[in-house]
């Protein structure tokens, strides 16, 4: 029992990160923007994240700035790919290697440590447990006590669904993806559309940031988004951009994230069980293709 | 004609860097409560004109006065909230949206939340179709529906903002001759509510029924601004490429010869397993230009891609020049067939590569004097010698070979596509739509090409939504109708009222005895 | 003006194969060197080749150039550094941790005997398990290993450690996690850490660098214990790690640069600390001490079996 | 063409500007600092052969991302199908008993098929299940990566080792050195030059683009777009394999950890900032491959943190990027300004 419930937990806590910054990546894949900037975005949010929360003192001001750093990598972009038209794909690259190397400069310069940053004044976000179902016996342990980021994250992935689908602003995000020209001609500035995708999505990526670093662990490491940015970007493009769609392969991503830890007692060796994840995408990628291509024939 | 002077525009200048001056110095002003033509050659700078106007491009001099004052419309918001909207040449819709949203996008009706309030837009679109009596359903996928209904869209789509001038460039290019008068009937109604309409168009004899007046442009200048009611067609095209044009048909008398394609029993589907073709047959002769028409998408594309090998048929035979191809891969066809697609950015080039690279496509396969190296390189000093002969034999006018081929203007785009698939010198030649969207003089040098590829004794397949066009270098018509051959005339022997009959479903079963008697 | 007939010693390069900021090995050294640099006032350098294989032979031929003395932590490239010291035979090479041979036999080899810390903290770990004194630990008598890497180097720690667990009662379950080569993923070590906390683990050892710091944390989470590595990290969660395994690279950096500036160095040693010579150790003080008396004092004794030869801890390199 | 390379050189500069404004912040001396960068990446023999060296593997991932960009395919795959080269020439290294006349081109050989197959296999994933490359190529990368670590941690291990490595291949398929140069730089250059004549002077290369940019109209042109993809899926990742078997052959001798590390995804940068062009593609590997040789001397000389030379590397890549847009908007306006006198006259 302790196990599964184990896995459970492993599984979300797995998934949150990648749910998190997927999320923030739908609104700019449906705006019509290559993003591959989440994993800097991520590692910022996580690095302003522990910045904030030990010089403050409060987890609620480092989640701000992990907000706040994102959104300044966010800012880069627009500058460059939404205010010069620069390519997407470069921007993104030079972005994510800007973040790796300005957070070791920053650790180095500001924490005097290379490597991770950990202390005890830095105050972690806090875990949750849920009024009602905390007392329920099985549910309770199963959906209540996550730290409060997982919560936020389940809120985001159905706000986001909400906001895509049914408000005036998903609307025309989606117009900005499929026809930039035609919202620019309807009286929409498509680049302003551009321009808020991007700030959600950092919004996003900031709390995935602050997950990692004060959230799960109370630390920061360099590089600790450690690639969960392009795992996200492939999560996004693998369900076209779809909030639910998301969130399964989060969750499933999550699930055999946690499962390369579990099956250590076992004869399979460790280089394999760590390639799971990678395998259990491409299921995924396949399940989906195939059916894809069979609703088209 | 008192009526007041409702925009003005002075002095416009636009250069597209590096060096196309689109507009020089225009000057222009349309009156509220017209009806005002523009009209003018491919790249004349028509479009242009009113995208700067719009706010949609932004213009290197000049000035804009819109009801007295001076404005500066920065961004087609701007120009929206003053009662101004555009329908561009391109449609500008999103085929994933429902008819309702598309009109709203932009406007759109909320609620709490920022939701939008789909009760109330949905109705506020019933309403002002109900208003315009335009024949739409708000829950249609615009990708759904045909192309008239998407035009219609566009304008309910300015509707919808109340604007007061509506700016249409060329509406009707891909219009049926059945929706034209439609759309004319409505346009009219909207002058009479008191709107002011300006609308582009390369069809002169729409210009001249509906316009009240009409402004030429020549070469990002303007020739001039009189009256429709004392315009002839001649004058117009006279203006507006500064020579005399011909607009009877040169077509001489020629015996057909041999069987060159030979199209039986064709049946296609779509990807929702609708049936697109049934039991199609059709042969063209060597030395004969066979039209086909109908209104579109009965047919006729799926009939072009079939040729192509670009769809699977389900049944059927293709044979050119007496060979088998209709499971031949299509490098097989392309030795036997001359492709003139419809969608120039599309089908038939790439808009960002250059020139040369364009031009090149297919010879560089099926011509061995592209080849060097045993066939692994290609001839670059042979390809520029190609693109030279092409701008020479089909005065296409352009900049250098490495441009890229979107610098070209529409007309000269079509002359350089043109060029290339007629020096296949295959015995087939399959055009699809080449005249549209070009002006009248381009027009004419392509019917003087296909009269010319007839007297050479190559087979023409043409598929052309322009009546006028196929009376006027087709020997026979065939009649597209839901995907059945309905009709196959000779042209000599009938008329645009018959043609328009069985454009429209009529006489089917008569239609297959007379082509059987 | 120099007078000195030995070699030159005044520029000293500190040459890794991996990056600083692994609050244990790496790091370590490093303070060693910064300790060189205060005492002599000599010039140090630290060139981290991030793990990156193209950067090792250029590095290695920049430091040679460059210095007068190289430290070297030669992971990955032990050719690399043979051909080097054969190509610059007047410098002074120090490898640390393993041991390299060249042909003209002038590097010095510093080789850890870190068996019997490893040895000492399953010892420790094997009695924190069995005594249901200490707060939350459970009847079962389980202990866990998150180790970061399966290569030989770590596989010595594990296996030492499930050693000194048995030495304690072989009734015990060790489980392991070996993660795939993940040095720098602390979410990662935790997850690991919380699985084994979940197959009722009391006390989890990490060999894991950054990860490791994963692991310290879900200890504190759980309010269980771990027992770190290569540094003292005992106060890093205090009450939660009851001791570490450290391996004092820096003094043994000090040690032999010492011996280079009095003259009494002689390349082509391999020189080799164990417990004897208190360069790797199980370190159990802490701000919060966990531990009761009676373990620390079992603890003791067993060192001191070690020290003294009578307890012979198997080698596995 | 000349305006790209105006506007990179002026990039790069301008870069270089912004550096030594963070240097000097930072309490530095940039002059010094760019010495020691200039005196370890190339003014110096060793130096400039390590720079040569690192460049192999730089430019050879970027010509394969450059020409996967170009005509298609988004092959991200190039640090999956470098290990797998790598490793296809570790093992006929290790296992084949050859004259070096034999065994440096079947080792090759091997590097080149061990990049194809692991691109191979997502062109046909591609192909036969239409699933997307992108996805593929990139869970493909952390596949290998766990594939070879495994490989050199059990099957290939060294037990003389002290961590996963193979033993060294044998002497006979070790890359020479040539006048301190190794050979495997000579190689890169041949296969630079082969990759130019191809997509600037070959039929495939023309096809490869077109393709690329609108492979309806190149299809419909007679071109085979479907064997196209294939192809360009294979050669891309033989380049990167190749990439791979040079590093062993030429470097270490071995299949060490880390060797990968992230010359790959350098690689891809390096692509994307010379817009894909094969001529562009070398010499901004060659810049790429200075800066991270020379930071070494940054590091020796006046101790400059390397993270320095990370966030150098983004800023020389926006600025280039940037400047480059900003110079054709330059262009534009001066183009614009001629033109309105031109006419105004
Ligand atoms: N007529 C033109 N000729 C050449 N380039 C053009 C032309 N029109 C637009 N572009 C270029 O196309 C790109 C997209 O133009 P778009 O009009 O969408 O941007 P914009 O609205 O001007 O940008 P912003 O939102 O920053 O003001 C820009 O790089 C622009 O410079
Ligand atoms: N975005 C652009 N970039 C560069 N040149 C352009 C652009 N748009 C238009 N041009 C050039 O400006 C000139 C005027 O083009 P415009 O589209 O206004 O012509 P038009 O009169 O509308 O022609 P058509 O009848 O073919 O629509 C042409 O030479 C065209 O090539
Ligand atoms: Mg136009
Ligand atoms: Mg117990």
């Amino acid at each position: 029992m302790n196990v599964l419930f184990g896995l459970v937990s492993a599984m979300v806590v797995g998934a949150t990160p990648i749910l998190l910054a997927a999320i923030g990546g739908t609104f700019t894949f449906y705006a019509g923007i290559f993003n591959i900037a989440m994993e800097g975005m991520m590692l910022v949010g996580a690095f302003c994240a522990v910045l904030g929360s030990f010089f403050l003192h409060s987890w609620f001001l480092g989640v701000l700035c992990a907000i706040a750093g994102a959104l300044i990598m966010a800012g880069i972009f627009i500058l460059f790919a939404v205010k010069l038209h620069t390519d997407e794909f470069l921007t993104g690259i030079a972005l994510n290697l800007f973040a790796v190397g300005l957070t070791t400069f920053l650790l180095r310069d500001i924490f005097h440590v290379k490597g991770a940053f950990t202390d005890a004044g830095i105050r972690a976000i806090p875990s949750v447990k849920l009024p009602l179902i905390d007392g329920i016996p099985f549910l309770g342990r199963l959906l209540s006590g996550y730290n409060l980021i997982v919560y936020v994250a389940v809120l985001a992935t159905v706000l986001s669904a909400f906001v895509i689908f049914r408000t005036r602003f998903g609307l025309r995000l989606r117009a900005a993806g499929y026809n930039a020209v035609c919202l620019n001609s309807s009286g929409v500035p498509a680049s302003m559309i551009r321009i808020w995708s991007l700030i959600v999505c950092a919004v996003c990526c900031g709390l995935a940031g602050a997950y990692l670093s004060l959230g799960y662990v109370r630390l920061f490491a360099e590089n600790m988004s450690a690639g969960r940015g392009w795992i996200s970007l492939a999560a996004v493009i693998l369900v076209s951009g779809n909030p639910w769609g998301i969130a399964v392969i989060s969750l499933l991503f999550g699930f055999f994230d946690g499962l390369t830890v579990f099956l250590q007692g076992s004869r399979i060796p460790t280089q394999f069980t760590a390639m799971i994840p990678y395998v259990a995408t491409l299921g995924s990628l396949y399940l989906y293709s195939v059916r894809k291509k069979r609703r088209q024939a | 004609m008192a009526r007041d002077v409702l925009i003005d525009l002075q002095h416009i200048t636009k250069v597209f860097p590096p060096d196309t001056v689109a507009l020089a110095d225009v000057s222009v002003s349309f009156e509220s409560g017209e009806i005002h033509a523009l009209v003018g050659e491919n790249g004349a700078g028509k479009s242009t004109l009113m995208k700067v106007f719009y706010g949609l491009e932004r213009r290197d001099a000049g000035d804009i006065f819109f009801r007295g004052a001076k404005v500066e419309f920065r961004t087609p918001r701007e120009a929206i909230a003053a009662g101004i909207g555009m329908v561009h040449q391109e449609i500008l819709l999103i085929p994933e949206y429902t008819v309702w949203q598309n009109i709203v996008l932009g406007a759109e009706p909320v609620s709490a939340f920022g939701t939008i309030d789909v009760h109330r837009a949905r109705e506020a679109v019933r309403q002002k179709i109900e208003e315009f009596q335009f024949n739409l359903d708000p829950d249609t996928l615009v990708g759904d529906i045909s192309v008239a209904a998407r035009q219609k869209v566009e304008i309910l789509k300015l509707l919808y903002r109340n604007v007061s001038v509506l700016v249409l460039d060329e509406p009707t290019a891909v219009l049926t001759p059945q929706e034209i008068p439609q759309l004319f009937t409505e346009l009219a109604r909207l002058r009479d509510k008191g709107h002011t309409i300006i609308f582009i168009s390369h069809r002169l004899d729409e210009v001249l029924t509906l316009s009240d007046r009409v402004t030429v442009m020549r070469r990002g200048k303007i020739v001039g601004t009189s009256a429709a009611s004392k315009l002839t067609k001649e004058d117009l095209a006279r203006q507006m490429v500064g020579r005399e044009v011909l607009f009877t048909s040169r077509r001489q008398p020629q015996e057909p010869g041999e069987i060159v394609f030979r199209a039986q029993g064709l049946n296609c589907s779509d990807t929702e397993h609708r049936a697109r073709l049934h039991d199609a047959n059709v042969e063209v002769r060597a030395g004969e230009i066979v039209g086909v028409a109908g209104v579109e998408g009965n047919g006729q594309f799926e009939l072009v891609n079939a040729i192509m090998g670009l769809v699977p048929m389900t049944s059927g035979t293709l044979e050119v020049k007496g060979k088998d191809i209709t499971h031949a891969d299509i490098l097989t066809r392309r030795t036997l067939i001359a492709f003139v697609p419809q969608d120039r950015g599309k089908m038939g080039a790439s808009l960002a590569a250059s020139i040369l690279e364009d031009a090149i496509m297919t010879h560089h396969i099926l011509d061995p004097r592209f080849r060097t190296w045993k066939g692994l390189g290609l001839n670059y000093r042979h390809a520029a010698e190609f693109v030279d002969q092409i701008r020479d034999q089909f005065a296409v006018n352009m900049g250098h070979l490495s441009d890229p081929f979107h610098s070209l203007s529409g007309g000269n785009q079509q002359k350089v596509i043109l060029g290339r698939e007629l020096l296949l010198e295959t015995p087939f030649v399959l055009m699809d739509q080449p005249t549209r969207g070009l002006d009248v003089g381009s027009i004419e040098y392509v019917h003087q090409l296909l009269l010319a590829l007839r007297s050479k004794k190559r087979a023409v397949l043409l598929i052309s939504a322009d009546l006028d066009e196929l009376f006027m270098v087709a020997d026979r018509i065939v009649v597209m109708c839901q995907g059945d051959v309905v009709a196959d005339l000779a042209t000599d022997a009938t008329n645009g009222e018959e043609v328009g009959y069985y454009m429209l479903g009529g006489k089917k079963d008569a239609a297959h005895a007379e082509t059987d008697s | 003006k120099p007078t000195a007939t030995g070699p030159k010693t005044d520029k000293v390069v500190y040459l890794i194969n991996g990056a600083l900021g692994d609050n244990a090995f790496y790091d370590s050294g490093q303070k060693g060197i910064d300790n060189i640099k205060s005492q002599y006032g000599v010039e140090t350098r630290t060139i981290e080749c991030n793990f990156d294989a193209g950067k090792y032979e250029p590095g290695l031929e920049a430091a040679a150039q460059y210095s007068d003395v190289v430290f070297v932590i030669s992971y990955a490239f032990e050719d690399n550094l043979k051909a080097m010291a054969d190509k610059y035979p007047d410098k002074i090479f120090v490898n640390i941790d393993t041991i390299v041979q060249n042909s003209k036999n002038t590097i010095t080899s510093i080789k850890y005997i870190e068996e019997e810390s490893a040895f000492l903290a399953g010892v420790c770990a094997g009695l924190t398990t069995t005594d249901m004194s200490i707060k939350n630990v459970n009847a079962d008598k389980v202990v866990g290993v998150v180790a970061a890497a399966d290569d030989p180097v770590v596989m010595a720690f594990v296996k030492a450690y499930e050693d000194g667990v048995h030495y304690i009662d072989k009734a015990i379950k060790v489980e392991r996690v070996v993660l795939a080569g993940i040095w720098d993923d602390p979410a990662k070590g935790k997850q690991a850490a919380l699985s084994l906390y979940d197959k009722k683990c009391d006390v989890v050892f990490q060999v894991a660098s950054e990860t490791g710091l994963g692991v310290l944390q879900a200890a504190k989470e759980r309010g269980l214990y771990a027992i770190g590595v290569d540094t003292n990290q005992n106060d890093i969660e205090p009450g939660y790690v009851i001791a570490s395994d450290i391996k004092d690279v820096g003094k043994t950096i000090e040690d032999v640069y010492k011996t280079i500036k009095d003259g009494t160095y002689k390349p082509g040693q391999v020189l080799k600390y164990g417990m004897n010579t208190g360069t790797v150790d199980l370190v159990t003080e802490a701000k919060v001490q966990v531990l009761p008396q009676s373990i620390l004092d079992r603890i003791s004794k067993v060192r001191q079996q070690i020290i003294d030869g009578t307890l012979a801890v198997t080698k596995y390199q | 063409m000349r305006k790209q390379t105006l506007s990179g050189i002026l990039g790069v500069l301008a870069a270089f500007v912004i550096g030594a404004l963070v240097l000097a912040l930072q309490g530095f001396n940039p002059v010094a600092t760019y010495g020691a960068l200039l005196q370890y990446s190339l003014f110096s023999a060793s130096g400039f052969t390590a720079t040569l060296t690192r460049a192999v593997p730089l430019i050879l991932t970027g010509l394969s991302a450059s020409i996967a960009f170009a005509s298609g395919p988004v092959n991200l795959g190039q640090p999956g199908q470098l290990e797998m080269g790598a490793l296809g020439a570790t093992l006929i290294g290790l296992f084949v008993h050859l004259p070096s006349a034999f065994l440096i081109p079947l080792c090759i050989l091997a590097a080149l098929l061990g990049g194809a197959l692991w691109s191979g296999l997502a062109a046909l994933l591609k192909r036969a299940f239409a699933m997307d490359e992108f996805i593929v190529t990139l869970m493909l990368n952390f596949i290998a990566d766990y594939f070879a670590l495994w490989v050199i941690t059990y099957p290939l291990f060294d037990p003389s080792a002290s961590s996963p490595m193979t033993r060294s291949i044998n002497t006979a398929a070790w890359l020479p050195d040539l006048g301190g140069v190794n050979t495997s730089v000579l190689f890169m250059v041949l296969a630079a030059v082969i990759c130019w004549l191809i997509m600037s002077r070959g039929r495939s290369g023309y096809e490869w683009r077109m393709t690329g940019q609108n492979p309806l109209f190149a299809r419909i042109g007679g071109c085979k777009v479907d064997a196209n993809y294939v192809r360009v899926m294979l050669v891309t990742g033989a380049l990167a394999g190749l990439a791979g078997g040079l590093m062993i052959m030429g470097g270490p001798h071995r299949f060490v950890k880390g060797l990968g590390a992230n010359y790959a995804w350098d690689g891809i940068m390096i692509a994307v900032v010379a817009s894909n062009g094969i001529s562009g593609t070398f010499l901004y590997g060659l810049l790429f491959s200075a800066l991270q040789q020379g930071a070494i001397g940054m590091e020796l000389v006046t101790a400059v943190p390397s993270e320095f030379i990370d966030v150098l590397q983004a800023v020389i890549v926006l600025v280039v990027v940037a400047g480059r847009v900003s110079l054709n908007m330059v262009f534009d306006r001066l183009a614009t300004r001629r033109k309105l006198k031109e006419s105004a006259r």
